[in-house]
């Protein structure tokens, strides 16, 4: 088992998504998984700079795995999907192309440090086992269903990471944080992401249409590995009844919320109170 | 003048530079430093002649190659009727002069064994013979036997010059060369400068005390009906090369054995033929072309090596035992088969049952 | 170094093949049926399977001057006679790692797989190989004299 | 030896590139060379005709042929050469024109090669021997691998023909998948209907032999004399006396055993018979369902069983069959669709696969012929079915076309159609691949016909709906988005090789492709031949094909096996190892590596071990040949000698 | 190897008679020298010796010389004495069928080391004139006409054995003194083959020609390998098939030791007889030790150590990658 690796929290990790960073180190600290920051880091590049130029965006995102290799680490864990493809990315670019690297930014790099989301780490490091071992407070009676998005596991020779299309590593740990996990056919489907700044509508459609589906099935909560994921889903729920003329009202947790719950750990602690959609209800014992 | 000369040890290497102009000289060299393996070899300027340790291996080559090529063929068709053809043959002669600096007595007298076969009787062996005739010995008066030698037990001893062009003595401050041949005394006196009284009394007395060492505690000579009434004793030589693995380096390091086999190597049109050493040691060396093997095992081998060497040799040629008494057979034997045990044990025992 | 001053530097080039008939010797004929261009300097033996090959012919063949050695097969799990490319992968693979340490340059032998019907990639091979052999250039052979040689000390 | 040397131009296709007149003019260079020439056209009937003069005008020994490759002509020329008097094996094949005048335009090159490579035929002729072979007696038996309607059909092809046939089946009953099938395509023929009566035709003919329920253990031996170990799995009835009355079915009390025949839809009893059809009709027990196999308690079979037939404690049996020649006709199994985790297959239980739906369809099926639901037994009126699932798709490593789902899906929908008047049924499709005889009428009658909506575009997901489903997917030829509310979709699983394909190629000693599938000799001219003498293919194991293809893959392996057997001996290969007694150290590492166990040690008289080859065993693959220390081995027409004389004129 | 030569006799007095013969020492013809020995009846057994002159390694006549495969009808063994490293050739003779486990009576001897005989004459003053060399615990005491010397050990033993790995025999019936602590471990790299390997390739060639260049096609390598099997039949001597020509160049002495080498892939275990006996100083078993660690690396088999295995060159694996 990992238990050291170097932590990238990315951009939204420090702002709009700073509950997940929160529950993430608060979560690892519990597991006994040292998360080592790497100094220095920068963005991964995000959409736009491989937009522009793809070895822009290669460089970016491989300088933050270029540091974390000098100091000794070669697994790197990032909450975000995003920033977990551009690491991913790089590792790519410069295994085939070291010299390249070398030569943007003069330090050596070759593709050899292993990125990883934190739902690959709960899931294939630590395991469903363990953690439902470690879990003291378990969600009784509480149907919570888990929404993947499309990042975390697809393309899936790229994310070589559980099933692209059916996957469970997130169905398998709330199950093990106590928690029934009713068939959520929409576990994939696409949120609209960042759609939600330039046509709002389409985001309305796409979500609404998770969260009717999450509702459909008897859910009393999300499950969410994507800070925009999380973003669609729990911070625009209110705009998604005005659009749609619905009343949904899921909480959208962070899978790391969820399990730091079940563990245990106090509900500030995780940044439970920052999400858009309460969740009191789901916290009262049915 | 006395035909001898007077070389410091330091002025050596100035006397071989002058002869490799007029001659290919050998001289026993080291080849390998790590495992201290002494061959003969040609002397090149720079290269440093060793005098004080026994070479591992004889001189044999020089007058007897490994590998000698008799003549060159070629098959040339005949373009009119490409089945018919004619053969070209050409001869191959290597036999400039040489000179061996630096053997043994025992190394020389090798040699002699060599000469009974190839020049005495009916056929001469031309290749031997021209390389024999353009070759001269200065032959060291030997001062560093070993519990493996034994030459005074077939005759001779460590200031033998038989066979010898000229002595080489070792002195204080260098050698007295001496030539022993009228081929000798002329190289000599045209090589340097004479020694002084001094020094060829040094020589002398070298010489003297020399011939008088016993190398050899035993008297080797005069077995040759022993090994006939030993011939069909097989305890008797199953006792005595149990250990032997038949490698054959006894026969490959001798100075005396002259075995060899004749071969054409061919590719194409051309080839060569070409005789190289074998070793009486071996299977394949007397295997018949049906398959049959009149001498199948060690037993028959060894006893084939010890016999010619000590019986059928001298009944042949005059009493003459044809080994040296080297030494390198027992030295260099990977189970430390010791030849001079085998033969004195021919009598020994024999006699026991008489 | 007395031959390799003797080696002709502008001598051809010229490759041992070893093709094991069911594969790679029909790939070499499809290759040669589709006109896919391919350098000459590979002389093919055609073997029946590549588990005929003894490692020291490809020794003897470098030793005897080839400038490279190409061994070709069925693909693992496609031997015709089920095994024997199993085995020459052993031999082959034991064979290259041992060439460097006797002062071979183990670029000079290669051993691959190609099927009957792969003639691209038998183009491919034979030309990536020429190519390699050409940067090599001739096969100097082994020095018949040695004058001076570096010393080894283990003790 | 006195030989000659024939430079073919090939018309262009040698002379084009390569200068055979100075080929031929520098062969006569050669040893042993006394006649050497170029022709126009070697192969041809008056350029054999040059040789065969040649050799009895020039006495020759031993003829080298530069040409095309020996892959090619070999046979021809050794044949001529044969004629002419002299030993087939004393002829050598340059390959100057696939591996020369056919990859390069250098002539010069070319020519310096082409010389080359007649030295080294020149050098390796010189070093020949004459070869004979031997002839071994035929035994006219042959095995069918695979009772399905490609090995059915070879078997009673070959039982027509007089031949003894020994079938052996892995399941219960034979008849393959298309026993499972109600009806058949283009024709809607009852599948039943036109195999059963070749079914009980094997089961009748007195020379079948039929192993159901049994698999092929080990193999040995060679053309014409094989040895196959066949293991009859424990049924835990006697088959001797079972008369598949069916008694035990009716009172057997586990009645939840897992329906193969059915795909599981639907439970079987403990005891059973697949199918009401099945050959052979024998009771079965199902070990992982039987009381008193699992529990020890029960016995009501053995009780119940008019014949006395059930056998409790019947263990595996191992038997062995000789025959002649083998043909495989395996099979296949279907894509598990599971792997799309979009489809859910295997989690909405009305996602089913399309051999589920045909035993739905099937009046002997589950429901009786009636189309139901599996999950609540309504009869659907919106069905979906999605094409190429696992077929063409990289992803799950199926690149290749099933090639039979377009048409069975246009089948079932007709099906459908007709049993449910006022259903819809919708195809997703990537392309329609119907080619062949009657095949693209058919589609166009599903379509035009019977009014089945055909929508280019794969389904991206499917999930529920109340009780119903839901597919999303696209419409490539509209550019919209589909979404269809359906009560049951319907999965086109493609075809892959059987599980056991690959073990048991190993058996056979035969190669199979990286899906695979059974490679044959040659894919145009050699279709069910493989390279092992003596073993055929028929059907799906050597790719996918529909059942016409694979009942006539079933009769060209049979007038295979009938040529071969027309002959009461066979030739043997003289191009085999042999061993020189008076080398051989007896170590026995050739006997260690042959996969054949062509090689056994024997002790001669004086005590000594020698190895021995079994001419007939022997495949001549050389690896004992390389394996020998000190070459007492040598593989004929291969020998070391003339494989080093082959390196060593390249660098004279 | 200390002096073992009382307790081996001891020993084999009390088993003698269940035996049809022992291998084992007896010393030579100076004190530097020691030849194998039959032990025949009981009288030859205070012949035997045992200690640091007990080079030879006897399991070589066991293949070559009797016929150690099937079981004698009498049911008496043969005793061979061995160290570690020429057990494992005897392992290696199980290996192949060439010695029948069941005829053989084992007599095992821990060693620390055998001496080079080249490396005492460079050692001591006057090598001619030795009296007696004698091993002490990591002490080598050798008496001259002029005195008494004492050396290290390891400056007198042989290459193979300041690299042993296996000084405690494999297989034995009977152990003869105490185990002795390896010097190197199983996995650790060869220190001679890594000498080599620091050259580059071009020195590399150098080094191995001049070193082959000694080489008089004595055969004595080969003779001496107890694991060279087919003595009177090796390719190097027929002619059909011809390998080698008679020539005596580079060509056809390079070719020599890489078929001697090759021919010993994945069976040679080390035990140095090839080199020890080369009359011309060759380190012969230098090159089989490169082999060895590339079968080591690749397929992790060791020869000579499980009679049960099979050498790795006559068996393969499918799933092999890294190949």
């Amino acid at each position: 088992m990992l238990k050291r690796v170097a932590y990238y929290p990315g951009c939204s990790c420090e702002g709009m998504a700073i509950e997940y960073d929160q529950s993430v180190r608060a979560l690892c600290y519990v597991l006994g998984i040292e998360l080592v920051g790497i100094p220095d880091w920068n963005c991964c590049g995000s959409t736009p700079s491989h937009s522009y130029d793809p070895l822009l965006g290669a460089a970016l995102a491989g300088r933050n795995l270029a540091i974390a290799r000098s100091q000794g680490l070669d697994v790197v864990m990032t909450p975000c999907p995003s920033c977990l493809k551009a690491l991913k990315t790089a590792n790519q670019v410069f295994r085939e192309r070291p010299s390249e690297f070398l030569d943007v930014l003069g330090m050596p790099f070759s593709g050899d440090v292993r990125a990883i989301s934190v739902l690959q780490l709960l899931y294939e490091e630590i395991g469903p086992n363990l953690i439902q071992k470690a879990v003291k407070f378990p969600f009784k009676n509480k149907k919570i269903v888990p929404y993947y998005g499309c990042l975390l596991t697809r393309p899936p020779a790229f994310a070589q990471f559980d099933d692209p299309e059916n996957p469970v590593s997130m169905d398998r740990l709330i199950e093990a944080a106590g928690a029934a996990v009713p068939d959520f056919p929409h576990k994939t489907e696409c949120c609209g992401a960042a759609l939600g700044i330039t046509q709002r509508d389409v985001v309305m459609r796409l979500t609404g249409r998770i969260l009717d589906m999450a509702r459909a099935v008897g859910a009393d909560a999300l499950a969410v590995a994507c800070p925009l994921c999380q973003q669609n889903l729990d911070l625009r729920q209110d705009q998604v009844n005005r659009a749609l003329k619905e009343n949904f009202n899921l909480p959208v947790l962070y899978i790391t919320q969820i399990i730091g719950c079940a563990l245990g750990i106090d509900r500030k602690t995780l940044g439970i109170e920052k999400l858009a959609v309460k969740t009191d209800a789901l916290f009262q014992s049915a | 003048m006395s035909g001898k000369i007077f070389v410091a040890h330091d002025a050596l290497s100035g006397l071989l530079d002058d002869l490799s102009k007029k001659f290919k000289v050998w001289i026993p060299q080291m080849m390998d430093q790590a495992s201290g393996h002494i061959a003969f070899g040609v002397y090149a300027p720079g290269k440093k002649p060793e005098l004080t340790r026994r070479s591992r291996l004889s001189p044999k080559k020089i007058l007897f190659p490994s590998m000698d090529t008799l003549f060159k063929f070629t098959y040339v068709k005949d373009p009119k009727d490409p089945v018919r053809y004619t053969i070209d043959l050409k001869e191959s002669f290597d036999n400039g002069p040489t000179l061996v600096f630096g053997a043994r007595p025992c190394d020389t007298r090798g040699f002699q064994t060599f000469d009974q076969v190839f020049l005495k009787g009916q056929y001469k062996d031309v290749y031997y013979e021209r390389r024999r005739q353009n070759t001269l010995f200065a032959t060291l008066v030997c001062q560093d036997s070993d519990t493996a030698c034994f030459c005074s037990s077939v005759g001779s001893g460590p200031a033998d010059m038989t066979g010898s062009d000229m002595a080489v003595i070792p002195i204080e401050g260098g050698y007295v060369i001496e030539g022993l041949t009228d081929a000798g005394r002329k190289l000599v006196e045209t090589s340097g400068s004479a020694p002084s009284p001094e020094q060829a009394a040094a020589a002398e007395q070298m010489k003297r005390n020399t011939a008088a060492l016993k190398i050899g505690e035993d008297d080797l000579t005069g077995y040759a009906d022993d090994l006939t009434r030993r011939f069909t004793d097989m305890d008797f030589w199953r006792e005595q090369v149990s250990p032997c693995i038949t490698c054959g380096v006894c026969t490959w390091v001798c100075p005396t054995c002259y075995c060899f086999s004749i071969t054409d190597e061919a590719s194409g049109m051309s080839g060569e033929r070409m005789r190289s050493w074998d070793s009486c040691m071996f299977y394949l060396y007397t295997l018949e072309a049906r398959g049959h093997n009149p001498r199948p095992t060690k037993m028959e081998r060894y006893r084939n090596r010890v016999g010619h060497k000590f019986s059928y040799f001298p009944k042949k040629y005059d009493g003459m035992v044809s080994c040296c008494g080297c030494g390198r057979c027992i030295r260099t034997c990977p189970v430390s088969i010791d030849i001079r045990k085998v033969v004195k044990e021919l009598k020994e025992t024999a006699d026991d049952r008489a | 170094m007395s031959s390799k001053s003797d080696a002709k530097q502008e001598r051809e080039i010229k490759i041992v093949g070893f093709l094991c008939n069911w594969c790679s010797y029909g790939g070499a004929d499809t290759a040669g049926v589709c006109r896919f261009r391919q350098p000459t300097d590979l002389r093919i033996i055609r073997i029946p399977c590549t588990g005929r090959i003894d490692p020291l012919m490809i020794v003897k063949s470098l030793i005897q001057g080839a400038d490279g050695v190409l061994v070709s097969g069925c693909h693992p799990n496609d031997c015709h006679y089920a095994v024997g490319n199993f085995y020459a992968r052993r031999r082959m693979e034991v064979l290259k790692r041992f060439l460097p340490y006797m002062g071979f340059q183990s670029d000079r032998f290669r051993y691959t797989w190609v099927s009957a019907s792969e003639g691209q990639i038998w183009q491919q091979v034979v030309t990536d190989f020429s190519e390699t052999i050409h940067r090599l250039g001739p096969n100097p052979g082994l020095h018949q004299t040695v004058d001076s040689a570096p010393a080894v000390s283990w003790f | 030896m006195r030989i000659g040397v024939f430079i073919c131009q090939c018309g262009t296709n040698i002379a084009g590139t390569v200068d055979t007149r100075a080929v031929a003019k520098k062969a006569m260079e050669f040893p042993d060379v006394v006649f050497a020439v170029d022709y126009m056209y070697t192969c041809s009937e008056p350029g054999q005709k040059e040789i065969q003069d040649a050799i009895s005008s020039h006495r020759l020994q031993g003829v080298v042929v530069a040409a095309c490759s020996p892959r090619m002509h070999e046979p021809t020329f050794r044949r001529a050469v044969k004629k002419a008097g002299i030993n087939p094996y004393m002829f050598e094949q340059a390959n100057i024109r696939e591996h020369c005048s056919w990859i390069g335009t250098d002539r010069e090159a070319n020519t310096r090669k082409a010389i080359d490579m007649v030295r080294m035929s020149v050098e390796k002729l010189r070093r020949n021997q004459a070869l004979f072979s031997t002839q071994v007696a035929v035994n006219k038996r042959v095995l069918v691998i695979g009772g399905g309607v490609a090995g059915i059909q070879a078997a009673l092809d070959c039982s027509d023909g007089g031949l003894e046939v020994v079938m052996v089946e892995r399941e219960p009953s034979i008849g393959g998948k298309m026993a499972k099938l109600d009806k058949t395509f283009p024709t809607i023929d009852c599948s039943s209907c036109i195999l059963g009566p070749k079914m009980v035709d094997v089961a009748q003919k007195e020379n079948i032999r039929l192993y159901a329920y049994s698999e092929v253990e080990a193999i040995s031996g060679y053309i014409g004399n094989f040895k196959v170990d066949i293991r009859k799995k424990a049924t835990y009835v006697d088959w001797n006396a079972c008369t598949g009355c069916g008694e035990c079915t009716q009172k057997c009390p586990s009645k939840k055993a897992f329906d193969h025949f059915n795909e599981g839809l639907g439970a079987t009893t403990a005891i059973n018979i697949p199918f009401p059809q099945a050959i052979p009709k024998k009771a079965r027990i199902d070990s992982d369902y039987c009381r008193y196999l699992t529990g020890g308690k029960c016995r009501v079979c053995e009780k119940i069983c008019p014949v006395k037939a059930i056998r409790f404690d019947m263990k595996d049996e191992i038997v062995t069959e000789e025959v002649g020649a083998i043909i495989v006709a395996s099979g296949y199994d279907l894509f598990d669709a599971r792997v799309y985790g979009e489809y859910g297959g295997g989690r909405y239980p009305d996602v089913i696969s399309a051999m589920q739906y045909e035993r739905i369809l099937s009046a002997s099926g589950p429901y009786g012929g009636h189309i139901r639901r599996p999950s609540d037994g309504r009869e659907p009126k919106e069905i979906v079915f999605i094409s190429c699932v696992g077929s063409r798709d990289i992803s799950v490593d199926r690149p290749y076309c099933s090639g039979i789902c377009c048409m069975y899906i246009a089948k079932q929908a007709i099906m459908t159609r007709d049993h449910i008047p006022d259903s819809n049924c919708y195809v997703s499709y990537m392309d329609i691949r119907a080619p062949g005889k009657g095949y693209d009428e058919f589609i166009r009658r599903a379509q035009e016909e019977y009014g089945v909506k055909y929508i280019r575009g794969r389904v991206g997901r499917i999930y529920p709906r109340g009780d119903r489903l839901v597919v999303q997917g696209a419409d490539t030829l509209l550019g919209v988005q589909v979404e269809i509310e359906a009560d049951l979709v319907v999965l086109a699983t493609g075809v892959e090789c059987s599980a056991g394909a690959r073990p048991l190629a190993e058996k056979l000693r035969i190669s199979y492709d990286q899906h695979g599938f059974y490679m044959e000799s040659h894919p145009k001219l050699r279709p069910v031949e493989t390279n092992t003498a003596g073993v055929f293919l028929a059907g799906v194991c050597q790719g996918p094909k529909d059942i016409p293809a694979s009942v006539g893959q079933g009769s060209a392996a049979a007038s295979k096996v009938q040529a071969l057997f027309s002959r009461d001996t066979i030739e043997t290969d003289p191009q085999v190892a042999h061993v020189n007694e008076n080398m051989c150290i007896g170590c026995g590492k050739c006997e260690q590596v042959c996969p054949f166990g062509a090689i056994r040690m024997k002790t001669l008289r004086d005590g000594s071990r020698k190895s021995e080859v079994l001419e007939t065993v022997c495949q001549g693959c050389g690896l004992c040949n390389a394996t020998c220390p000190n070459k007492a081995i040598q593989l004929r027409h291969s020998t070391d000698d003339q494989i080093l004389a082959e390196i060593n004129t390249l660098f004279d | 190897m200390d002096d073992k030569t009382n307790a081996l006799r001891e020993h084999v007095k009390g088993i003698f008679s269940n035996l049809e013969l022992v291998l084992g020492w007896e010393p030579g013809y100076d004190p530097l020298h020691t030849r194998p020995f039959y032990v025949r009846t009981e009288s030859d057994i205070d012949r035997l010796t045992a200690n640091c002159l007990s080079f030879q390694n006897l399991t070589r006549y066991l293949a070559k010389s009797m016929n150690a495969v099937d079981p004698a009808a009498d049911g008496r063994k043969i005793g061979v004495c061995v160290k570690g490293c020429d057990s494992r050739s005897l392992v290696a003779l199980i290996q192949e069928k060439f010695v029948s486990r069941d005829r053989v009576y084992v007599i095992g001897l821990p060693c620390r080391g055998t001496l080079d005989a080249r490396r005492i004459r460079a050692l001591v003053p006057d090598p001619a004139r030795i009296r007696s060399v004698n091993a002490e615990g990591d002490e080598l005491v050798v008496e001259t006409d002029r005195g008494i010397s004492r050396f290290a050990l390891d400056r007198a033993i042989a290459r193979k054995c300041l690299q042993c790995r296996y000084p405690n025999p494999v297989i034995h019936d009977v152990l003869i003194g105490d185990p002795v602590t390896p010097r190197l471990k199983i996995d650790a790299e060869n220190p001679s083959v890594a000498a080599v390997e620091a050259l580059s390739l071009e020195d590399r060639l150098l080094f191995w020609e001049n070193q082959l260049d000694r080489c008089i096609r004595c055969f004595a390598c080969r003779n001496a390998c107890p694991l060279c099997v087919c003595q009177n039949h090796c390719i190097m001597e027929t002619r059909m098939p011809k390998w080698i020509t008679q020539y005596r160049n580079m060509n056809e002495k390079f070719m020599f030791h890489m078929i001697h080498a090759l021919h010993l892939a994945g069976r040679c275990t080390e035990c140095g007889e090839c080199e020890r006996v080369c009359p011309v100083g060759i380190p012969v078993a230098l090159i089989k030790e490169k082999i060895n660690a590339i079968i080591y690396e690749m397929l992790d088999y060791e020869s000579g150590i499980d009679p049960e295995a099979v050498p790795p060159l006559l068996t393969f694996s499918p799933k092999e990658t890294g190949i």
